[in-house]
């Protein structure tokens, strides 16, 4: 067991310093929009553009040899000094570290809700597949993962929003301050963009368990279970969903990041969250290299942790496992 | 004559066996090769200036369609017609899904419309004149003014007296090409490592499967979204690079299916039997291995088509997408300043793209009964 | 044994709906099982051997499946228009059933020793903790397990096929039940295992003195452990009687010929014309008419020929018009079983 | 040229167990242990045995689909371990196999016509239309029609399938083939057909068979000689009759009296085998079969009742390769963990001992009856490794020292068993049939 938690711990270094050099590797390769950006604004004030790439090398050692640039990029990295920002003014890991807890309030309930009823819709529509329940379920979770998260909030806004005005159709982020993170207007201005991230998430939880649950239910050890005189609810909870755990906790963490990043920055764009999304997409409108690069990593090494709470989670659920192998 | 039997083969002269390429496999290579050959001459010689055929100058995307077209021209369309009988087995087990079989129309109707339309529909242009006007025989008052819409533009326009149905025909074609180039070279590139991976263990190269597949595995975990972000502000927004980065971050999938599929087909009898009969290895993955992997390929592309071109129609809607492109997403994006009035500008474009996308899923998991009974829910044995 | 059958099963018809058609598992079967007596249901794939043993506790998926007719007495009571609960506390307590794969019957993520308790646990022993594991351990070491106290705790992934199958009559011998269903529990396992499971059956049968059906294809099985056999065909019960006089007597064309196509009897073999009928639309009058060499047109027409004794034998009947009236039932020549060379060694020294 | 088609001598073939970063070998399967034996031109030879024997793995390794590790396979006279690939395809086309599971021997892709013209395409014979011609000619001989070369396999039933594989098999004009259970997936009527047709069509082309089965009785029905094996070694061989008439080894012995008679006055099945076939991995010293053997044969110096020394010997073997964990045993006496034993809670424990391998309570020879109640005494005071000794010293059998090489028997034929006294059947392949040894 210990073996495979320190490969398994191992892996994720790896992958996360793979990560880390793909993203200076992007970088290195890019004509660095930073610099062009730099230019910009000196030209703007009317000061010579040549001389302003110039110094902007310069404080940057854009010059120095790739490798000791890379080997600063992986110290600066590690040691959490992600760079300054200069559109918020403010060093970058500071910026994340504001910004989160306004992803995190509808993040959380999102994945939580999104497994708890996912999970349950899917066993249920396995639990009576062909049936008229079944085809509702699977049309609604064709819908969740069909319908274009944008477009859904922009309908929502305009059916609910506009004429109910009781919805606000913007986040005030004053209102988490002042009236807390709990309060109830929060709880109301938080209500259409997490039922529209809800959908997706919900759907693609639902498909992915029905789909896992449906071919357990086909193996033997059920219809045993069956004849030992279990009942419905026994045989769905303790076998069928106990030994689903184990293929559905492989893709638990890393499938609704997956679905979640994408959502959460065009959600927190519409209204205007100031969440880790808003983040990373003013800093890609103000051509905030290092604040990009800061939001990216953290996307990502929440994905390798993910995948890592995943991993673990495997080893408890299935004994099977030969602690040997991957 | 006497039907010929096997008795009567004269075994001494039939020593070598010559690795024959088929005839269709030659004028695809063929033609692929006259496409190469324009583009150079058009980027080389006229430098990308002036049209290079009659008054059409043939964008970047548009020579990546072309060899799209070309591949799924030898690959789906080609095999289908080549054998009647296994098409009919598909068809007949396909249409028993008749949403499907509607969701497949309606694909091909945006197929054609998104190919045939920006030919003779010319671009939309703006024309500050007739700015949000409603669609044909709906009155609406915006900023004061009524207006009721006409069949010059029978969608209605946007706020730059675009006609929405102009928009929406030129969307088409931008959603199929994202969506049907970005899966062509995921499979190209997915099945290729996948059956690399799958032979090196065949042939007992473990290491080279091991590298590929943890490859694999980072690849599966990076939030692609997030990444495509990163990757278009660093290398700019146009269509093609949009495109060519979807395909490079996304084709674990299909190397895994791929893999899998092959690895799990080396060990059935008729892989032995082949072997046994004095194939080679090459021979098994050329005529075992790939062919049997292409039901699970075509069946994970139907799903991946959907997934490209909400994440290219997210993107637009963000603004990051390449502007000189009219993307349903940035249309939408566009109309939501004056939703509560206008409502017509966003909406419209969002229905097409919702049924393309919900299309898609259908016709993947028809496609999906249909192809892979395995994976079928049988109806007798175990289950409540 | 008495005479009041424990298990009577009247005119049972259980069919699949699916995409092609109707399929037409079990079309019509009658058959009675007494107490601590051995009942073989024998007949090849497609026979519908399966489906109704699976039919007695329902233990088929409904939907697809569906029993259209017929009625499960079990000890006084109806089975077939049970409510789910009440099939629950019958299953596992009253009839317990064992399949064909162990190597997938045991849930693998759960110890042995944890299943066989939930069985236990299901209905409600009242036993404490201790007590419980007690018994689980005392079960495991009659089904044969070495080391049972050991290996209690043990995952299914480390026992081999025959050790499995163990675990699985162990479990459904937790409650005591006076009626085991088992369908075709050797087939997939080695022949000296085999022989060893099938002696365990029988000593368990005195032990618990219970009644067991054994669904099999194999007809040297049957002659084994059965007291009365069930020969059934495209879902309908050709034959029926005790094992001497089917065995030594065999009256239906179809049971001969199941006897005559088995290899290794020295005289050749025997072949079956033809192939098994479309379930979904199976052929008029007798089902096996089509391949029946005696076959005349009567037989071809209206429905299934009754059960008529052979030979003036109330209790070996056979669906033939030749053992009914104005037909001749001599025409049908005797073959019997005992006059071929058994495969077993007569000159090995028996143990 | 010589009458015999076919000889293996000596074949092994071992997989290594590697674990770790380096992939060290820490043990090996000996799924074959050196087999040797001969087919003659036109004759079908069985090779029999449960699962785990290395039956299929034997198969493979002669058609060097799985590089042997040792031996050498002689076909026609020439040893095929040493062919390059050229030669080896040269090979190929002279032996074919046919498979258990009609299922997977199709390429779900291919029509059957295709299919089995498939060998024809791999060595470059004609155009496609020679072959199709060739494949639909074929069809009919195996007794199905020419135009059902352009159906899929998954139109056909399995007996129809196993008719297609006998057709692609003969389509290069083999010498051999080599059956691996291919009517173990069928029903008994359906088997009948394929096995008659596999007779009908080896007598047509004097095809040599290589039977390889786990059914006895459809041994008894195709082959004229049959190979027993156990645990990757052969036996016992002979021709069928003698097999199942006057079988010699105890193995053979236990799995025909294993194989239920069709006479229900006759029942009574119990091959007397008690146990699991032990780990190929870790395979027995000496005689393989000695963990399971009835008439496994006791030491000169004790002389006890047959099964009463099997049950010392079950006991010793758990000792030997599981181990017996101790506080299974005090929980079943109803010990708690810290409570010493007292001297009854010993007794019961011995008993338990006893019972669980079928050791009478007393044996009748005193001597072993003293050794055996202090060896038990000793084991179940934890004191393990005594008691293993002083019950090895006493009870330990021949059949644990020498793994037998084929002798002579009474019967005619030779048996790999200490039964029968040493004297070496034949010079190297030891297998050779009596008709070879007299010339």
């Amino acid at each position: 067991m210990k073996w495979y938690i320190t490969k398994r711990l191992l892996w994720t270094l790896v992958a996360a310093w793979i990560a880390l050099s793909l993203t200076f590797g992007m970088l290195a390769a890019s004509p660095n929009q930073g610099q062009m950006q730099a230019t910009m604004s000196c030209a703007a004030v009317g000061e010579d553009p040549e001389e302003c790439r110039e110094d902007f090398r310069e404080r940057n050692n854009l010059d120095a040899p790739i490798t000791e640039r890379y080997t600063n990029y992986m110290i600066n990295m590690v040691t959490l000094n992600w760079g300054w920002s200069e559109s918020r003014s403010q060093d970058v890991i500071g910026a994340i570290l504001s910004a989160w807890p306004y992803t995190a309030q509808y993040a959380i309930p999102v994945l939580l809700i999104s497994t708890v009823i996912g999970y349950g819709l899917g066993l249920y529509s396995a639990y009576k597949p062909y049936t008229k329940t079944d085809y509702a379920a699977s049309f609604v979770s064709f819908f969740g993962i069909s319908i274009p998260n944008f477009w859904f909030a922009l309908i929502l806004i305009l059916l609910l929003g506009v004429p109910l005005d009781i919805i606000p159709t913007y986040y005030n982020s004053g209102v988490p301050v002042q009236q807390g993170w709990f309060s109830l207007t929060n709880f109301q201005q938080l209500l259409i963009p997490t039922f529209v991230l809800l959908t997706a998430s919900l759907a693609f939880q639902m498909r992915y368990c029905r789909a896992q649950a449906i071919e357990q239910m086909n193996q033997e050890f059920v219809k045993v279970a069956k004849a030992k005189g279990a009942s419905d609810y026994r045989l769905m909870i303790w076998h069928v969903l106990r030994m689903a755990a184990v293929p559905l906790s492989t893709s638990l963490v890393s499938r609704l990041l997956a679905v979640f990043w994408g959502g959460s920055v065009i959600i927190e764009q519409i209204f205007a969250i100031p969440g880790l999304g808003l983040l990373s997409f003013t800093a890609l409108v103000e051509q905030d290299t290092p604040l990009i690069l800061g939001t990216t990593v953290i996307g990502v090494l929440l994905a390798i942790l993910g995948n890592l709470v995943e991993d673990l989670a495997y080893v408890v659920l299935d004994p099977r496992i030969d602690y040997g192998d991957r | 004559m006497a039907t010929d039997s096997f008795e009567n083969i004269d075994w001494d002269d039939q020593e070598v066996s010559t690795i024959n390429v088929s005839r269709t496999t030659f004028v695809e290579l063929g033609l692929f090769a006259l496409l190469l050959g324009a583009f150079l001459y058009d980027y080389l010689i006229i430098q990308n200036e002036g049209p290079l055929v009659a008054n059409w100058d043939v964008l970047s995307t548009d020579w990546l369609f072309i060899a799209t077209l070309i591949t799924m021209f030898f690959h789906i369309v080609l095999p289908l017609y080549q054998n009647p009988r296994m098409r009919r087995f598909y068809w007949n087990r396909f249409k028993k899904n008749q949403i499907a079989v509607l969701a497949g129309v309606f694909l091909v109707f945006i197929f054609v419309v998104g190919v045939v339309g920006p030919i003779v529909m010319d671009p939309p242009e703006v024309r500050f004149t007739n700015r949000i006007v409603p669609p044909a025989g709906i009155t609406a008052t915006i900023g004061g003014a009524t207006k009721t819409g006409t069949m010059a533009a029978p969608l209605g326009t946007d706020a730059k007296g675009r006609s929405i149905l102009k928009l929406v025909v030129y969307g088409m074609r931008v959603s199929m090409q994202v969506g049907l180039i970005a899966t062509t070279f995921t499979v190209v590139i997915g099945a290729l490592v996948g059956a690399v991976a799958a032979l090196a263990t065949a042939i007992d190269v473990g290491w080279l499967d091991e590298v590929l597949m943890r490859y694999v595995d980072i690849q599966a975990v990076f939030p692609s979204f997030l990444l495509l972000l990163l990757l278009v502000y660093l290398f700019g927004a146009q269509l093609w690079i949009i495109i060519m980065v979807y395909s490079l971050l996304s084709w674990e999938g299909v190397a895994r299916t791929v893999r899998g599929e092959a690895l799990q087909r080396s060990s059935e009898a008729y892989v032995t039997a082949a072997l046994a009969s004095g194939a080679n290895m090459m021979y098994v993955v050329r005529r075992h291995l790939i062919p049997n992997s292409a039901n699970s390929i075509i069946i994970s592309a139907t799903v991946s088509i959907p997934g490209f071109i909400l994440g290219e129609a997210g993107l637009a809607f963000l603004g990051f997408s390449d502007p000189t492109v009219f993307s349903w997403g940035r249309t939408i994006s566009n109309g939501q300043t004056n939703l509560s009035q206008a409502w017509w500008i966003s909406t419209i474009p969002g229905i097409f793209l919702f049924l393309t996308v919900l299309s898609f899923y259908y016709v993947g998991e028809a496609l999906r009964d249909a192809m892979d009974p395995r994976q079928q829910v049988d109806s007798g044995g175990g289950g409540l | 044994m008495s005479t009041e059958p424990l298990l009577t099963v009247e005119g049972l018809k259980t069919h699949f709906h699916t995409e092609d058609g109707t399929v037409k598992a079990v079309d019509g079967v009658d058959f009675d099982v007494r107490r601590g007596e051995t009942v073989a249901i024998v007949g090849e794939s497609g026979s519908g051997k399966t489906v109704t043993s699976e039919s007695v506790t329902k233990i088929i998926d409904i939907p697809p499946g569906e029993i259209v007719e017929g009625s499960v007495t079990f000890d006084g009571m109806e089975l077939s228009s049970m409510s789910s609960q009440e099939l629950q506390s019958i299953r596992g307590e009253r009839i317990s059933h064992i399949f064909q794969n162990p190597q997938n019957g045991l849930n693998p993520v759960y110890t042995v020793g944890r299943q066989i308790a939930e069985v236990l646990k299901i209905h409600k022993d009242g036993l404490s903790k201790r007590e419980r594991r007690r018994k689980v351990v005392d079960l495991l070491d009659r089904t044969g397990i070495p080391e049972a106290s050991a290996r209690v705790d043990d995952y299914p992934h480390e026992f081999s096929g025959g050790m499995k199958q163990r675990v699985l009559i162990a479990m459904a011998l937790a409650r005591d039940p006076d009626l085991l269903i088992a369908d075709e529990p050797t087939t997939a396992l080695d022949v000296t295992i085999q022989a060893q499971i099938l002696q365990l059956l029988e000593e368990l049968q005195d032990d618990f003195d219970m009644s067991i059906i054994f669904v099999t294809h194999d007809l040297g099985v049957v002659s084994e452990i059965a007291d009365r056999v069930v020969v059934m065909y495209s879902g309908k019960v050709m034959e029926r009687g005790d094992i001497e006089s089917v065995f030594q007597n065999p009256s239906h064309p179809y049971t001969q010929a199941l006897i005559e196509c088995l290899p290794g009897r020295g005289d050749s073999m025997r072949r079956i014309e033809g192939s098994l009928p479309d379930p979904t639309d199976p052929p008029e009058g007798c089902r096996f008419s089509p391949r029946c060499e005696y076959a005349t047109d009567g037989c071809k027409a209206g429905d299934q020929p009754p059960m008529y004794p052979t030979d003036g034998d109330e209790t070996h009947t056979a669906s033939c018009v030749y053992y009914g009236p104005e037909h001749d039932a001599g025409v049908i020549e005797e073959i019997g079983v005992g006059d071929q060379q058994s495969t077993r060694a007569d000159g090995g020294e028996r143990q | 040229m010589s009458e015999t088609l076919l000889e293996v001598r000596n074949l092994k073939k071992h997989f290594p167990i590697t674990q770790g970063l380096f992939n060290r070998e820490v043990a090996r399967v000996r799924a074959v242990d050196g087999i040797s034996f001969t087919v003659e031109r036109g004759e079908t030879v069985g090779l029999v045995g449960e699962s785990g024997c290395g039956k299929s793995t034997a198969a493979e390794a002669i058609l060097r689909l799985e590089e042997p590790t040792d031996g050498s396979v002689l076909f026609d006279d020439q040893d095929i371990t040493t062919y390059d690939d050229q030669e080896l395809k040269g090979f190929r086309r002279e032996a074919q196999m046919i498979f258990q599971n009609p299922d997977s021997s199709f390429d779900p892709r291919m029509t059957v016509g295709e299919s089995i013209a498939e060998p024809l395409e791999i060595h470059g014979v004609g155009p496609r239309s020679r072959r199709e011609e060739i494949a639909r000619d074929l069809l009919d001989r195996v007794g199905l029609n020419a135009d059902d070369a352009d159906r899929y396999p998954h139109e056909l039933s399995g007996g129809q399938k196993q008719r297609v594989a006998l057709a692609r098999a003969l389509v290069v004009n083999p010498r051999m083939i080599v059956a691996d259970e291919p009517v173990s997936a069928l029903d008994v009527s359906v088997q009948a057909d394929v096995i008659s047709l596999l007779k009908d069509i080896q007598a047509e082309f004097d095809l040599s068979i290589l039977f390889i089965s786990h059914d006895m009785s459809v041994v008894r029905e195709m082959c004229d000689r049959v190979a027993v094996m156990y645990l990757g070694e052969i036996v016992e061989l002979a021709d069928t009759e003698t097999i199942f008439e006057n079988p010699q080894h105890p193995y053979t012995k236990a799995l025909l009296s294993a194989i239920p008679t069709l006479d229900p006055t006759r029942r009574g099945i119990d091959s007397g085998l008690t146990g699991e076939v032990p780990e190929p991995s870790n395979p027995p010293a000496g005689c393989n079969f000695y963990t399971r053997c009835p008439e496994v044969i006791q030491p000169d110096a004790i002389d006890v009742d047959q099964a009463a020394y099997r049950g010392v010997m079950d006991l010793r073997v758990t000792l030997k390769r599981q181990g017996i964990e101790l506080d299974g045993l005090r929980e079943f006496v109803g010990l708690d963990d810290d409570q010493t034993p007292s001297e009854t809670d010993i007794a019961d424990m011995c008993s338990e001992l006893r019972r669980e391998h079928d050791i009478p309570d007393r044996l009748d020879d005193r001597e072993a009856e003293s050794t055996l109640s202090e060896a038990l005494d000793q084991i179940v005071r934890e004191e393990i490794t005594d008691g293993v000794e002083q019950l090895g010293e006493l009870f330990e059998s021949p059949c644990e020292r020498t793994n037998p090489a084929p002798r002579p028997t009474s019967a005619g034929h030779a048996a790999a068993c200490l039964h029968y006294d040493d004297e070496p059947v034949e010079a190297d392949t030891g297998w050779v049939p009596e008709a070879a040894q007299g010339d």
